[in-house]
């Protein structure tokens, strides 16, 4: 190994793959589908949301291909409306929401906190039946002519004026939600109840924290949801009025209802991102991360405000103007902790010894993307600006620097992180950094230029546009060709690496955590004894004293 | 077996004690506290008689009064049902801090919801 | 490096503890194998059964919370269309649905002192109390759609304009002024909250029924009287909320304002 | 190879003379926008800077070549606090400075000249006050306060003006508000920009900004023969409004005469600023308006006027000073007090002067 890299692999000559681990403990189809190993959990949501995300993925491709031009001409503009909502539906509740809880979190809180599996192993599995359930009814409902009502089934159109399957999506969401709420659920009592000895609060890695977080808000906020989408369905199928101005009922309180989860589902999305960049920077700069304690409360205070900030999604639909004063405060207060996290981790490298793994190089886009992505958020939350920049390409460009320069570079840092303890093998590292280079740079050309085009005031979801636009649409989609290929990458070499990947050992980045003092696969049940905790986290010295000490007695 | 089985019996006081985690500190759920039927027959003819009172209030004109009086009488009766019937009364401080952080946000969602609703009418908008 | 399960703790730890007293000895059959201790899983299961109420508030919270907006603007029709409920059908299922915990309480109880055929008998109790309700409902619902009272289904604000038409309800509140049409209509937003609320209400009935009656089943197998109460435990707090549900949609939905 | 090039200079071309980075500015409210839109620029760019400079900078300095062992660090309160309270203040400064814009557009100036624009799938519609309709475009005079009272006939839309920094949604139900005062001649866009199915991406339009004299020739040839308030004043009459609303003492509903812009006190105890939203609401929904003083016997007009009939009737109410045209019209009309209950579904359109059938009969109900 060359001296500007951390990574130790044991000698590949004779290196073998742990003969016991949770993938080989059972064979066989059922083994898997009724498992209640959290691991193995884990890995049957990370191969349907990836199956997910591709299909999203490629809805996304058909949406940058018809703004090609300034016409409708790739598709009518009714095909245009289902493939943008069907790219919303699937991407946030199937993908954005589920993606670091339910695959990284799900393989690694029992590990990180030295459990065994989670506290409730069924109801875990039920969760991920739910969300095949979710899934399939909405493919039934894309594949029986889809739903053109956009991701945010605003009424009265989702209630009165479209004919599309909005019952089936609407309750296919309802049922997703749930998931999303047992995924949560199970998480805060694990890390309640499950904590081996030793493990104390302050001791838990900041993954774990920024999880908890999220769990907060899945538990308390999906609830809304359903009932919000319960009252649409009930309201398109019977007419109970609620939501009805022809009725009397009040199209805004949707909105309200809507957004109270959809806003928090935002940082259920990031906050499980923030997590993984503690740990890989951390990792990576040999550091304790700067300032513990006030990242883990960063992430707490951004559930907690989270919740306040609601109406900044309704700041032009004619609300009360004094309430948009108070929810306008609420969100630049909610910004604050975002700015906390992003100047802690810049501190993290601050005298470290950094290298530069593909992680790393995804966490570093991360911090860029997500600093611009959050400094775009309080255009938005400032009302004056709101004004003019609300519901153009200006609000795309922001929730797409969150969504995925922030959470999907996170995610994608994490399952390079990870890879080597769920598999045993390491990716091809050269490889993986061009993926992260390309992409990092195809997300700029797509997602850039689009700030630009909503401050000119292109509108969001239009089919076809004025002419003058055309030339930041072209860039834009250039740049997602070149995004896909960036995705594309690592799903290829990832599956590649499940066979020829070098043996990784386990702890090939000498990290801290508890997850890299076990064999890599792990054990079905995790720890053969549970662990005693006696050091804080991220303890770098305590790491290499150890080392020294098997080294000694080796 | 048996008496193993015994020593973590779901008596009042009957757990074997710390075996576990001395950092938690809500273990100690006391899920085995078993109430006594009394307290359930007592709390069951109290939330009858309130239901009752709830019921006569509603023929008296109070004004405003009468959603006041019929929502205190409720928060009251679901007060007892939540701290007897679900053994709060008795659970740990997580469990409360539980129930709390629900009514807390419910209470969130209404405010902050109303705060549109009320201040709609105030000055041309 | 490669064996580094033995060396989990710090070199100046203790040799590594077996942990919990699970491993010395056998536990009791109910106990999950990934939990150190009878008393963890149960502490778990509770807070989990807690959660998941946690998630119940929000759910109805969202109803509640529409509920509180349109009775604010539309408190004249609110009030007509809460004297088209039946406050003896009303109250008499609250009465039903607080014995209904009562027993449900008493069950817990019976559990928990291993007393098997109480705790059936308290179940069956509980099981019957809930189809009562179900059934109470059903017949008010009945009514309302008897009454053309049911959102969009034929509704009519007849009942509301001229009261004169509705004996059975003028004639108890005979002082209720028949409502401009503007207002009538608001009505329908009233039922339909009203049914969204009950509805709502009635299917959690139906699914804690549907769960009392695989109890009972269980429970006759001694099931629940062997010291493992968890699960009688939770689906007695399941029982508890839906009532607490009611105990607030009763005052809201019945009771506005009966003073005639 | 030569098609090729020529293929690739054409749309060269396009693209240089059809090509915008920043919208133009032609409203009062845009530049001052655009100055805190920079302000925010400026900041994020500093922050960005901020950010890339210590992760780069550290990188570098902190390599594991340069620096082969970490030094552990905890972290530092002073440290915490410094990035806490310099994002907060920003904030707060921006928070101060957008909720002062964010008022400016949304209150309209006493002088500013309504006109009223419904939204429906998938076109947009303005009613000017002299009668002048059109769609899909909106013909404004420069330098001249515009409130525009915006509603929707079905879904949600929203009122979207790029050079002008304004947008306002259009609800189903509801009047809602925005203005603006051009600044620039000129056509520019109009967007609707809250989804609104399937030709959402069709209700654009134009905004025509005109000089005062060509303001003036476009209204002459456009107008439809009546005014807003005229169209209205024939509703009023064949509504039969007028005979409740009569303006004599001991008549069953309230003077409506010069009651636009004041403060009103309703029989419920409440008070209420009368502007347009307000009539609307109280033609559709009497009954929670009743005025202080009479009792609810006005009927509800939901379903049996037009969109654009309460347009008229609101911009006709706004213009009545006086209560002599309304007694003009009564006196020329033959009060038939028998007739039957409810106010007809005469409509806007039937027109005329000549109400076919009267006001509700008359059951007493006077004012008390």
């Amino acid at each position: 190994m060359s001296t500007d890299t951390i990574v130790r692999l044991p000698d590949q000559s004779t290196a073998r793959l742990p003969k016991v681990n949770f993938i080989t403990k059972e064979n066989g189809l059922l083994s898997w589908l009724l498992t209640g190993d959290h691991k193995r959990i884990a890995t049957l949501y990370l191969i349907s949301i990836t199956f997910f995300f591709a299909i999203g993925g490629a809805l996304a491709g058909l949406i940058r291909l018809e703004l090609l031009t300034p016409q409708s001409d790739l598709m009518s503009t009714d095909t245009y409306n289902k493939v943008f909502s069907m790219h919303g539906i699937i991407m946030v509740f199937l993908f954005l929401v589920p993606s670091i809880p339910a695959t990284l979190g799900n393989f690694l809180m029992p590990l990180m906190i030295g459990a065994k599996d989670l506290a409730l192993p069924k109801i875990n599995l039920l969760s991920w039946y739910l969300y095949i359930i979710a899934g399939g009814m909405i493919l039934y409902s894309m594949m029986t002519g889809g739903v053109d009502t956009g991701w945010t089934f605003t009424v009265p159109l989702s209630t009165h004026y479209v004919n599309t399957n909005v019952i089936t999506t609407g309750l296919a969401i309802f049922v997703a939600g749930f998931s999303s709420v047992f995924t949560g659920l199970n998480f805060i009592v694990t890390i309640h109840k499950m904590r081996a000895p030793g493990m104390t609060w302050f001791r838990l890695p900041l993954f774990v924290w920024s999880n908890y977080a999220a769990s907060i808000l899945m538990v308390l906020g999906t609830p809304v949801l359903a009932i919000t989408l319960v009252l649409v369905v009930l309201e398109r199928a019977f007419g109970i009025g609620v939501f009805d101005p022809a009725k009397g009922g009040d199209p805004i309180l949707f909105q309200h209802l809507f957004w109270f989860y959809s806003h928090p589902a935002v940082y259920i999305m990031i906050l499980p991102g923030m997590g993984v960049i503690s740990e890989v920077i951390s990792t990576f700069s040999r550091k304790r991360v700067f300032g513990y304690t006030a990242v883990a409360f960063s992430s707490v205070a951004i559930a907690v405000f989270a919740f306040f900030v609601w109406e900044h999604h309704m700041f032009i639909m004619g609300v009360s103007n004094y309430s948009t004063l108070v929810f306008s405060l609420l969100t630049m207060l909610v910004a604050v902790p975002s700015a906390i996290k992003i100047f802690n981790w810049s501190f993290t490298l601050y005298k470290g010894s950094i290298t530069f793994e593909t992680p790393m190089l995804y966490s570093f886009g991360f911090m860029g993307l997500f600093t611009i992505g959050g400094l775009t958020g309080v255009f938005l939350a400032s009302t004056g600006t709101d004004i003019h920049l609300t519901e153009t390409y200006f609000i795309v460009a922001h929730f797409h620097f969150v969504m995925v320069g922030g959470m999907l570079m996170a995610f994608l840092s994490g399952i390079h992180f990870w890879w080597p303890k769920w598999t045993g093998r390491m990716y091809p590292e050269k490889i993986s950094q061009l993926a992260a280079l390309i992409t990092f740079i195809g997300f700029n050309l797509t997602f850039f230029p689009q700030f630009i085009l909503g401050m000119l005031g292109m509108p969001r979801r239009y089919a076809a546009y004025p002419p003058e636009f055309q030339v930041l649409n072209v860039f834009s989609t250039a740049g997602a060709t070149i995004l896909g290929i960036g995705y594309l990458l690592p799903i290829l070499y990832l599956t590649w690496s499940l066979k020829y990947g070098e043996i990784a050992g386990d702890n090939p980045w000498q990290a801290t955590g508890l997850e890299w003092q076990i064999q890599s696969p792990p054990l079905t049940e995790n720890f053969p004894e549970i662990p005693i905790v006696d050091y804080e986290a991220y303890d770098y010295e305590w790491l290499e004293r150890k080392e020294k000490e098997v080294t000694r007695v080796g | 077996m048996s008496a193993h089985n015994d020593s973590h019996a779901m008596q009042p006081h009957g757990g074997t004690g710390h075996d576990h985690d001395p950092n938690e500190q809500d273990v100690h759920d006391t899920l085995n506290h078993v109430v006594s039927p009394v307290i359930y027959i007592t709390v069951a003819a109290i939330l009858l008689v309130l239901t009752g009172v709830t019921a006569a209030v509603s023929f008296v004109d109070l004004g405003v009064f009468n959603a006041v009086v019929a929502l205190f009488i409720a928060c009251f009766k679901a007060s007892i049902v939540v701290l007897f019937f679900m053994h709060v009364k008795y659970s740990s401080k997580l469990t409360k801090l539980t129930l709390f952080s629900g009514l807390f946000l419910f209470c969130v969602l209404i405010a902050l919801t109303l705060s549109d609703y009320t201040t709609r009418a105030w000055g041309r908008w | 490096m490669s064996d580094s399960t033995t060396a989990l703790h710090g070199p100046h730890s203790d040799p590594p503890v077996v942990h919990g007293a699970h491993t010395a000895h056998e536990h009791p059959p109910y106990q999950r194998h990934h939990f150190a201790s009878m008393e963890q899983q149960v502490d778990t299961t509770s807070f989990a059964m807690w959660l998941f109420l946690l998630t119940e508030i929000m759910f109805f919270g969202g109803l509640f919370c529409s509920y509180l907006i349109f009775r604010n603007w539309y408190y004249p029709a609110f009030v007509a269309a809460s004297h088209q409920l039946s406050i003896k059908e009303g109250t008499a299922n609250t009465a039903v649905l607080i014995v209904s915990s009562f027993t449900m309480a008493m069950g817990v109880w019976c559990a928990e002192t291993r007393r098997k055929g109480a705790l059936v008998l308290c179940l069956c109790l509980t099981f019957v109390l809930g189809l009562v309700f179900l059934g109470i409902k059903y017949d008010e619902y009945h009514e309302k759609y008897e009454k053309h009272h049911v959102p969009s289904w034929h509704y009519s604000t007849k009942s509301f304009t001229d009261p004169a038409s509705d004996p059975e309800v003028h004639n108890a509140y005979p002082d209720d002024k028949p409502l401009p049409l503007d207002m009538a209509r608001h009505t329908e937003v009233y039922f339909g909250l009203y049914f969204a609320m009950t509805g709502m209400h009635a299917l959690h009935m139906i699914i804690g029924i549907s769960i009392l009656g695989f109890m009972i089943f269980r429970a006759r197998a001694g099931a629940y009287t062997n010291g493992h109460v968890t699960f009688v435990n939770n689906f007695g707090l399941y029982w508890h909320f839906v009532d607490i549900v009611w105990i607030f949609l009763y005052p809201l939905l019945y009771l506005i304002s009966r003073h005639a | 190879m030569e098609h090729i090039s020529h293929v690739l200079w054409q749309f060269l071309v396009k693209w240089m003379t059809n090509f915008a980075l920043f919208p133009p500015e032609a409203s009062k409210i845009a530049p001052q926008m655009d100055a805190l839109f920079f302000f925010m620029v400026l900041i994020s760019l500093i922050g960005l800077t901020v950010v890339v400079l210590l992760v780069i900078g550290f990188s570098i300095l902190y390599s594991k070549k340069r620096h082969p062992v970490a030094v552990q660090i905890e972290g530092s309160t002073l440290l915490e606090a410094t990035w806490t309270i310099i994002p907060l203040g920003l904030f707060l400064v921006i928070f101060v400075w957008g909720s002062l814009i964010y008022f400016r557009v949304y209150t309209p100036p006493a002088n500013a000249m309504n006109i009223y624009v419904v939204g429906k799938q998938w076109m947009w519609k303005a009613e000017h006050p002299g009668g002048q309709h059109e769609i899909n475009s909106l013909h404004i005079p420069i330098g001249r306060p515009i409130q525009l009272t915006l509603i929707s006939q079905d879904v949600f839309h929203s009122f979207s003006i790029p050079a002008f920094r304004v947008k306002r949604e259009a609800i189903p139900g509801r009047y809602t508000n925005v203005w603006f005062e051009a600044t620039q001649t000129g056509t520019y866009h109009l967007f609707c920009t809250q989804y609104c199915g399937t030709n959402h991406s069709a209700m654009i339009g134009d905004i025509v900004v005109l000089s005062p004299d060509d303001y003036k020739k476009w209204l002459s040839e456009s107008t439809s023969g009546m005014s807003l308030a005229q169209n209205g004043e024939r509703l009023f009459a064949s509504l039969s409004c007028n005979a409740c609303h009569s303006g004599k003492p001991g008549s069953r509903g309230p003077n409506l005469a010069g009651i636009f812009g004041s403060e009103i006190h309703l029989a419920n105890g409440s008070t209420a600023q009368v502007n347009e939203a307000y009539l609307r609401d109280a033609i559709l929904n009497p009954s929670d308006h009743v005025a202080q003083g009479y009792v609810p016997i006005m009927p509800t007009y939901q379903g049996q006027i037009s969109e654009d009939g309460i347009i008229s009737l609101v911009e006709y109410i706004k213009t009545m000073n006086s209560n002599d045209r309304v007694e003009q019209t009564l006196n020329t009309t033959t009060l038939l007090p028998e007739s039957e209950g409810k106010a007809t579904t005469a409509g806007q359109k039937s027109g005329g002067a000549n109400p076919a059938k009267q006001a509700p009969a008359s059951q007493g109900m006077v004012k008390q």
